[in-house]
């Protein structure tokens, strides 16, 4: 009997679908037949997905961000709990604190992780650097000083996508980087007002909004990508962004500690990494056949080998700490090393608030950031209302 | 028996009442026509007539039978429109079979039927063209031909001779006149504003004005003894000429007096006894003018002089105003010419100037 | 029996009534029957399941509990949900008046008797076969300081030459005007071309003789003329105004900043990307209530007091 | 004197307004083809040209892979099949959507103008504002309808959707076409003992040619590059061109082959620009002969 | 000095010649009426005077000016249109004065010139009005009225009248005829299809068929010798009527021949010497055949009987054919009654058959 699987994702670039044949490759060979139904945009394939779970005609798994993204399917029993799995692979153990966290709904899994992602990584363009004379920068300020440099050699210091999104990203980078891994918690988890009005937090959003300067005029409404190609051609220098960005370097031919690098910018330490993921989920059913081609995938998604080969494609380390990443590239090495330190880790913030609330936030921040009159005290202004208001 | 019968029946649009309990007796073979201005109702009342409406209240009685519940097509009527309203995207000949094709009469029945219709109405040549390939005249005779076909005992005519020509709706009035001759027995219902062709075509004319009955008769008795001020005004053409003044006792009876204006009332057909000192109006046609030298009103002089072809119409003028008159086309008058008109005084009609009623 | 008699009509007049009325009027109302019901159940259905939403604390997955007007309280202090609505009061203004001026150009223009009317006509016309996603991706791609006019320009040998609206917060949304008046004036040209067209001949001689300016006539005499066609572009207009999204997306995803932010975007990011279906319904809700206040007095006198032709 | 008798045609100058009348439509033809220049060059054009070059050159090296790209063997996800594929749903999806949306608003907009119904008139005014309100708050409650009566992601439910959501322009367009044809020939028929269907379908509809065109191309374009609800109710299986459209020009990593993306564009709106160019002066035409009565 | 005259014009749409070197001239304060069925030219003629359409060849004068190049503003011609095309949403006053504006006319000057036009016309109460507030007659008037403001010393009138119905457009006609007269030296050029109103308006009538002059001449010229079988047939309503028959030589000169009606044509004045036996139709005008119980031809049958108020259309029949006959209204006659029909010789008129010029 044919196990058919139909899965619903949104990778559909050229290294994310790589990835993503990894799982459909290792399920063919388990003998199941993978249906790839990518739909392009988070927003689309998850609309397209709770849609279909609401009219009663869910794909066998579906992609999600890990987070709260699910909550409430969770809550509707839309979805399976896989928590029998998780205990037979002991997931618990073998996965981030963080990551396990988010998976888990009233003490069960209710996904499966299958990445982790480092959301603020600054790639630096080795080349660039040298020809400067500069080093990378270990914190914030410092990274302000070396932009300045680099702008007045005619050089974009920060490749930027000017997307609401991408503006939110560095904002957070700069969050966790300046203001440390408890200001981030409490602003986007326990959305403490009393730390949101602390100094430490006005001056992380002052030096936030002096990034506008190291940005190009032409980065409103550019795509991520096409800021990560500037740091490949070497027109910027440097680039924040998540470690999915190295996708874009590799496909250019260039390879991690070569003609790049990637760092953390913080207190000038080792640096703290926010993490986060892609989780699949499994849409409720009593169709015992359905269970057992989801067990199927379950196994598949969390095989070391196939987590090691997809994870280099799409740029991402494991979720399984236990597996060996000597293969991988310097990046994911590095990120390997860092999250070994529980205290170096801290959660996305999809992980922390809900979309809702982030959405507020990215509101806030596009605004703060592209209205270089805006003054930072402004800025808080508008956070706490969101903190108020949004659910 | 009367072939329609329009009972007590009412017609509203939403509030406003277009008719309110109007009754009108139609008899068999009668050709009669509702004649009025713009507005008047005389379309709604064919379309009562044709079921094309719901009545409000009353009845319509088509060949003895109570039709106001029935479907026009039921009703065994035919009608013809202004506007033709042929079908048109069929052949002159789909279009007169377009009904007994829906009533599933046999083919060989309505290939004959057709073809007769066809040949009275001299459109056989045409039967394989499309509308838009017919002149006007041509198209109101395919319709009228669609109206033939369908072997109605009351054919409804809403004013189909409106959009055309003179000359060509001279034409098809004496064909429609000679139809109805020849068709014997079929009652015919004739909406026109044009008062030419009731009085051409009627056997009796129905004058309409907002929506009430003001007269019906004969032509005849229409033009010469318009029961009211509005018809006298409507029907003929030239105008009646109007004369507003008031009835004076004289030495022979009544006198009508206009300012200098005389002129005494003997012969004239009262339709009841009338007091001296009314407001009236005199109503003279054109044609019972008479120009003279010496006359019974004198020191006119000429305005206007119209030649109509066999007559000529001249507009003269006193000091109380103009009247036209009518005159055999030979003698030839020229703007300025001083005269004196004659009047006779059987052909005049008196109104009442406060009612517009016949006195 | 007398009485009966007399009676009878009007006792009998009712039921037949009842069947005539039935028979006449059956096939039509069942022909109607599905529109009907389309009308109950998806327009009045949906609209009503969405207003009762928006007093709700739904997020991810619609819930029917009650929290009053909170949703609404949130939303006019929400900055985003207020540029939008005046985004898109800026707009629609523009849009719609763009439109028009330029399809009436365009209408006058190709009206001067010109060769290769009907190329001109087709040119004018085809973006309006384009959809709003390529429309937004080929504006945004010209529009691009980097890649585009500006840099088109520059390289021409004008350096200094700067057109960067669509980077510049307060010129953003001006390029979707730019791009929505693209995409429609071909529409409006047409309706008022054919406007045109109808004009009765003899008013043009009639102006002619009276010695008065060509660009006069049109000005004092065609235009009024042309308002029956105008109302018709305008409301076609209006009804993309309202729907706006697909080109702001592809154009400029709201920004920079939330520039370019219109309530149609602000409904579907909270309905499906930020699982807060409450406030986009609560969004819509007021939509829906600007539009129907706006138009309802116009469908009302246009369209349902005014009777079919039958009576 | 010098000056010749006049006689005949008054002389024609080539007058300064001549000039400007074409100077203007010549410079509004620029404007509006521009983006679709630029389209076309870009999808002609190597990669490497595109990133140096002037976008409104004309290709030195001209290619049509990228055409051929997108149209089979782009990719999205694990597929790389183009966007053929998609284009072929969008043709079974457009066709009966098409047909059955006219053909409903012509019986609609034949009912409303020449028979009586009780409450039709409130019913289409509540369907013309519904064309007002974004679909978007719709998709919700939809979702929910279909799955409900189980045709959620068919063929069917998209056409539906399709359907309802043409209900308020098609309506309103035959509506206003069919009052102004004369009412006679309405009665004619009636007289002529037609019944609703036969009055239709035998006088009326043979006389809409005008109209149908413009409803035609107005829903071909209309249904054509719908996205979202071809993304929301058509289904895996029938997911419409412009679906994947996104999915190639909106894939997010990657070098960005605009070539590809501007051809994979250029072919996904192909059928309305196709129908457009064929039938544009039928469009004016049917505008003219009713659409725009307001 | 003529007032408008028409050289050797010739009007061309692409490959279509409308004109092919027409020449005419109208003298001052002449109404000239062309009259002719519908694209004949008569428009297009009136056109070319007016310079809204360009002539291919030839040339206009107005008022003793070379004005073929000139633009219409500038010929001294003002011109009503059947549409009445009133600029819609203008006032009556703004409709009257716009040209006036455009040509920067002062004020004063534009005031005095409507207020006069205004009461010439009868219409000061209507000047703040607007033209969709205005009945059709009304409307015409406003037209008029725009055109009397110019002060042009031609106008120019394109069937100003057809839109109208038949009581207002009496009414008007008589108006412009009364205008004409008021306004002494200025000529009128009026186009109509109605043959009543050229009858009745023209000091000349210049009839066209298929873009070529039939005849020019005075009303009663025309309606008496018509010079050929178009324009005999075309002017006169009820129409003429037409037997087909030959000449033969008889006791006292050329006697008319068809079947056995026969005409001896004793005092009918040839326009050239006749021989005889050549194929001719005989026209004779329903008012010039008179009903009589022994009469020059005998044997009719009533066909059918037209009241028309004054006078009543018979026609009737013999073997031959039908023939109307108009006869005052006061004798009773029925269908199927027999009759014998009088004829004057004087009066009617003999065409050849094959030409169909008058003989
Ligand atoms: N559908 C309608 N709704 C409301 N009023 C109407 C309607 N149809 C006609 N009327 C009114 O009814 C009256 C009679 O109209 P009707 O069409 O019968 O006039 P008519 O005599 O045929 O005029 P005409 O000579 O212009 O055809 C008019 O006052 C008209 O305004
Ligand atoms: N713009 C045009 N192009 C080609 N032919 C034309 C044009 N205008 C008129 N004609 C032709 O010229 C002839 C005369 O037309 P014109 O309008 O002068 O007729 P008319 O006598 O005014 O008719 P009507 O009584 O219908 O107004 C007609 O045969 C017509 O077909
Ligand atoms: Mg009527
Ligand atoms: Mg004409």
């Amino acid at each position: 009997q044919q196990q058919k699987a139909e899965v619903l994702h949104w990778w559909t670039s050229a290294g994310e679908s790589a990835a993503v044949k990894v799982f459909a490759d290792q399920f063919t060979k388990a003998g199941g037949t993978w249906v790839d139904n990518a739909i392009a945009g988070g927003v689309n394939a998850r609309a397209a997905g709770i849609n279909r779970m609401v009219g009663g005609n869910p794909p066998t798994m579906l992609q999600f961000n890990t987070g709260k993204q699910f909550d409430e399917l969770v809550t509707n029993d839309l979805l399976r709990d896989v928590d029998k799995q998780a205990q037979a692979g002991k997931w618990r153990d073998i996965m981030p604190k963080s990551i396990v966290e988010a998976s888990v709904r009233n003490g069960k899994f209710y996904a499966v992780p299958v990445n982790i992602h480092g959301q603020n990584w600054l790639f630096y363009n080795t080349k660039v650097f040298a020809d400067a004379g500069l080093e990378p920068p270990k914190t914030f300020p410092e990274l302000i000083a070396t932009g300045e440099k680099l702008k007045a050699k005619g050089i974009i210091p920060i490749a930027l996508g000017g997307q609401p999104t991408w503006e939110h990203n560095l904002f957070r980078a700069v969050l966790v980087g300046n203001g440390g891994a408890d200001l981030f918690r409490k602003f986007y988890g326990s959305r403490d007002q009393q730390a949101v009005k602390s100094p430490k937090f006005k001056e992380t959003v002052e030096l936030f909004g002096k990034l506008r300067g190291l940005v190009d005029p032409g980065s409103p409404g550019r795509n991520w990508n096409d800021a990560t190609a500037l740091v490949i051609t070497n027109k910027a220098a440097m680039h924040f962004n998540g470690d999915w960005a190295k996708g874009e370097f590799i496909a250019a031919g260039q390879t991690a500690g070569k003609e790049y690098g990637c760092t953390l910018v913080g207190d000038g330490s080792s640096g703290k990494l926010v993490i986060g993921g892609d989780v699949f989920v499994f849409p409720a059913s009593k169709d015992k056949a359905a269970l057992a081609v989801q067990d199927k995938l379950i196994e598949v998604l969390l095989d070391p080998a196939s987590q090691l080969e997809f994870n280099k494609k799409k740029g991402s380390i494991p979720v399984r700490l236990d597996v060996d990443v000597s293969s991988m590239d310097a990046c994911a090495e590095r990120s390997h090393a860092v999250l070994r330190d529980p205290s170096n880790q801290v959660e996305a913030m999809e992980l922390l608030s809900t979309p809702n609330f982030s959405g507020a936030i990215q509101d806030a921040v596009t605004q703060y950031w592209n209205n270089p009159n805006m003054s930072a005290d402004a800025f808080v202004e508008k956070v706490i209302g969101a903190m108020r208001d949004a659910s | 028996m009367s072939a329609v019968s329009v009972r007590d029946v009412t017609v509203a649009f939403e509030a406003f009442r277009v008719f309110d309990g109007l009754s009108l007796d139609i008899n068999e073979g009668e050709f009669i026509v509702l004649l009025g201005p713009s507005g008047c109702g005389k379309s709604t009342l064919l379309n009562a007539v044709a079921g094309l409406l719901d009545v409000s209240s009353g009845q319509i009685w088509i060949g003895g039978k109570n039709v106001t519940w029935e479907e026009p097509k039921d009703r065994g009527i035919a009608m013809v429109f202004q506007s033709y309203a042929l079908y048109p995207r069929m052949s002159v000949r789909e279009n007169m079979s377009f009904g007994l094709r829906m009533a599933k009469t046999p083919k060989p029945e309505i290939e004959k039927r057709v073809n007769q219709a066809a040949e009275t109405l001299q459109i056989t040549h045409l039967l394989d063209r499309r509308p838009d390939q017919l002149s006007g005249g041509q198209r109101q005779r395919v319709a009228i031909g669609r109206a033939l076909v369908r072997d109605a005992s009351v054919f409804l005519f809403d004013e189909p001779l409106s959009n055309l020509d003179a000359k060509l709706r001279n034409e098809l009035r004496v064909e429609i006149k000679r139809l109805h001759a020849r068709l014997g027995k079929t009652t015919m219902v004739y909406v026109t504003h044009d008062q030419i062709e009731a009085m051409t075509l009627a056997d009796r004319i129905v004058v309409l004005k907002e929506q009430k009955v003001q007269q019906i008769g004969s032509p005849d008795e229409i033009y010469r003894c318009p029961s009211n001020l509005f018809v006298a005004g409507f029907v003929g053409s030239p105008q009646m000429n109007f004369i507003k003044g008031r009835l004076k006792g004289g030495d022979n009876g009544l006198e009508f007096v206009s300012g200098k204006r005389r002129l005494p009332l003997v012969g004239y057909q009262f339709s009841q006894k009338q007091r001296a000192d009314g407001e009236v109006v005199l109503g003279i046609r054109p044609e019972h003018l008479t120009v003279a030298d010496v006359g019974t009103w004198s020191d006119f002089k000429i305005d206007v002089v119209e030649p109509m072809g066999a007559d000529t119409i001249v507009w003269c003028s006193d000091a109380e105003g103009s009247l036209q008159v009518r005159t055999n086309g030979c003698k030839g008058s020229a703007p300025g010419q001083h005269l004196a008109l004659g009047i006779d005084t059987t052909q005049v009609s008196l109104f009442a100037a406060n009612t517009g009623e016949r006195l | 029996m007398d009485t009966i008699s007399i009676r009878a009509p009007s006792i009998s007049a009712p039921r037949a009534t009842v069947r005539h009325r039935i028979r006449t009027r059956l096939p039509a109302s069942l022909a109607l029957l599905p529109t009907a019901l389309v009308v109950l159940v998806v327009y009045i259905g949906c609209l009503l399941w969405t207003v009762r939403l928006s007093f709700t604390s739904s997020a991810l997955l619609p819930k029917l509990d009650w929290v009053g007007l909170a949703q609404y309280s949130r939303l006019f202090a929400n900055d985003r949900f207020l540029t939008s609505a005046e985004n898109i009061l800026i707009f629609g203004c523009l849009f719609i008046s763009g439109c028009l001026i330029l399809g009436f150009l365009l209408a006058v223009f190709i009206d001067q008797n010109v060769r290769g009317e009907s190329l001109f006509r087709t040119v004018f016309l085809y973006p309006y076969a384009m959809s709003f996603v390529v429309t937004g991706v080929a504006w945004q791609w010209f529009l691009n300081p980097g890649l585009g006019l500006q840099k088109l320009v520059r390289d021409m040998g004008f350096p200094n030459f700067t057109f960067d609206w669509l980077v510049n917060q307060d010129m953003a949304i001006y390029t979707i005007v730019i791009a929505g008046i693209w995409h429609g004036a071909g529409l409006t040209m047409a309706i008022l071309l054919a406007g045109l067209r109808g004009v009765d001949g003899d008013l043009w001689k009639a102006a002619r003789v009276d010695g008065i300016p060509t660009w006069r006539v049109y000005i004092s005499v065609v235009l009024p003329l042309l308002r029956p066609m105008i109302v018709t572009a305008t409301v076609l207009l209006a009804t993309g105004v309202v729907k706006l999204y697909d080109l702001v997306v592809a154009m400029t995803l709201g920004g920079p900043g939330i520039a370019t932010e219109v309530p149609a975007k602000f409904v579907m990011d909270h309905l499906f990307e930020r699982n807060n279906i409450a406030l986009g319904t609560a969004a819509a809700t007021i939509m829906l209530i600007a539009v129907v206040s706006v138009l309802a007095p116009w469908v009302y006198a246009r369209y349902i007091r005014s009777q079919g032709r039958l009576g | 004197m010098n000056t010749i008798e006049p006689q005949g045609c008054r002389p024609r100058r080539l007058t300064v307004g001549r000039v400007g009348v074409y100077a203007f439509l010549l410079t509004a033809a620029l404007f509006i083809l521009l983006p679709l220049w630029i389209m076309i060059m870009t999808s002609l054009k190597p990669m490497d040209e595109i990133r140096l070059g002037n976008i409104v050159a004309l290709p030195t090296a001209l290619t049509f892979e990228a055409w051929s790209k997108a149209w089979s063997s782009a990719c999205t996800g694990l597929e790389c099949n183009g966007i053929s594929v998609g284009f072929w749903n969008s043709v079974r999806i457009l066709i009966p959507s098409v047909a059955l949306s006219i053909i409903v608003g012509a019986i609609n907009g034949y009912a409303l103008s020449f028979w009586r119904v009780k409450g039709a008139n409130v019913m289409f005014g509540v369907l013309l504002l519904g064309a007002f309100i974004p679909y978007q708050v719709f998709l919700y409650p939809l979702v929910r309808i279909f799955s409900m009566t189980g045709i959620y992601n068919s063929l069917l439910c998209i056409i539906l959707v399709h359907v309802i959501f043409g209900l308020p322009t098609m309506t309103l367009l035959f509506r206003n076409y069919y009052l102004g044809l004369p009412i006679e020939l309405f009665k004619a028929a009636r007289i002529d003992g037609g019944g609703f269907w036969s009055i239709f379908f035998r006088v009326i509809l043979p006389m809409s040619t005008p109209m149908l065109v413009v409803a035609t191309i107005l829903q071909v374009t209309g249904i054509w590059n719908d996205f979202i609800f071809g993304l929301t109710f058509a289904g895996r299986q029938n997911l419409p061109m412009t679906v994947q459209l996104n999915n190639i020009v909106h894939s997010t990593q990657g070098e960005r082959a605009y070539n590809v993306d501007m051809a994979a564009t250029m072919l996904a709106a192909l059928v309305p620009l196709v129908v457009y160019f064929v039938s544009g002066r039928w469009f004016v035409r049917g505008i003219a002969a009713g659409a725009v009565k307001g």
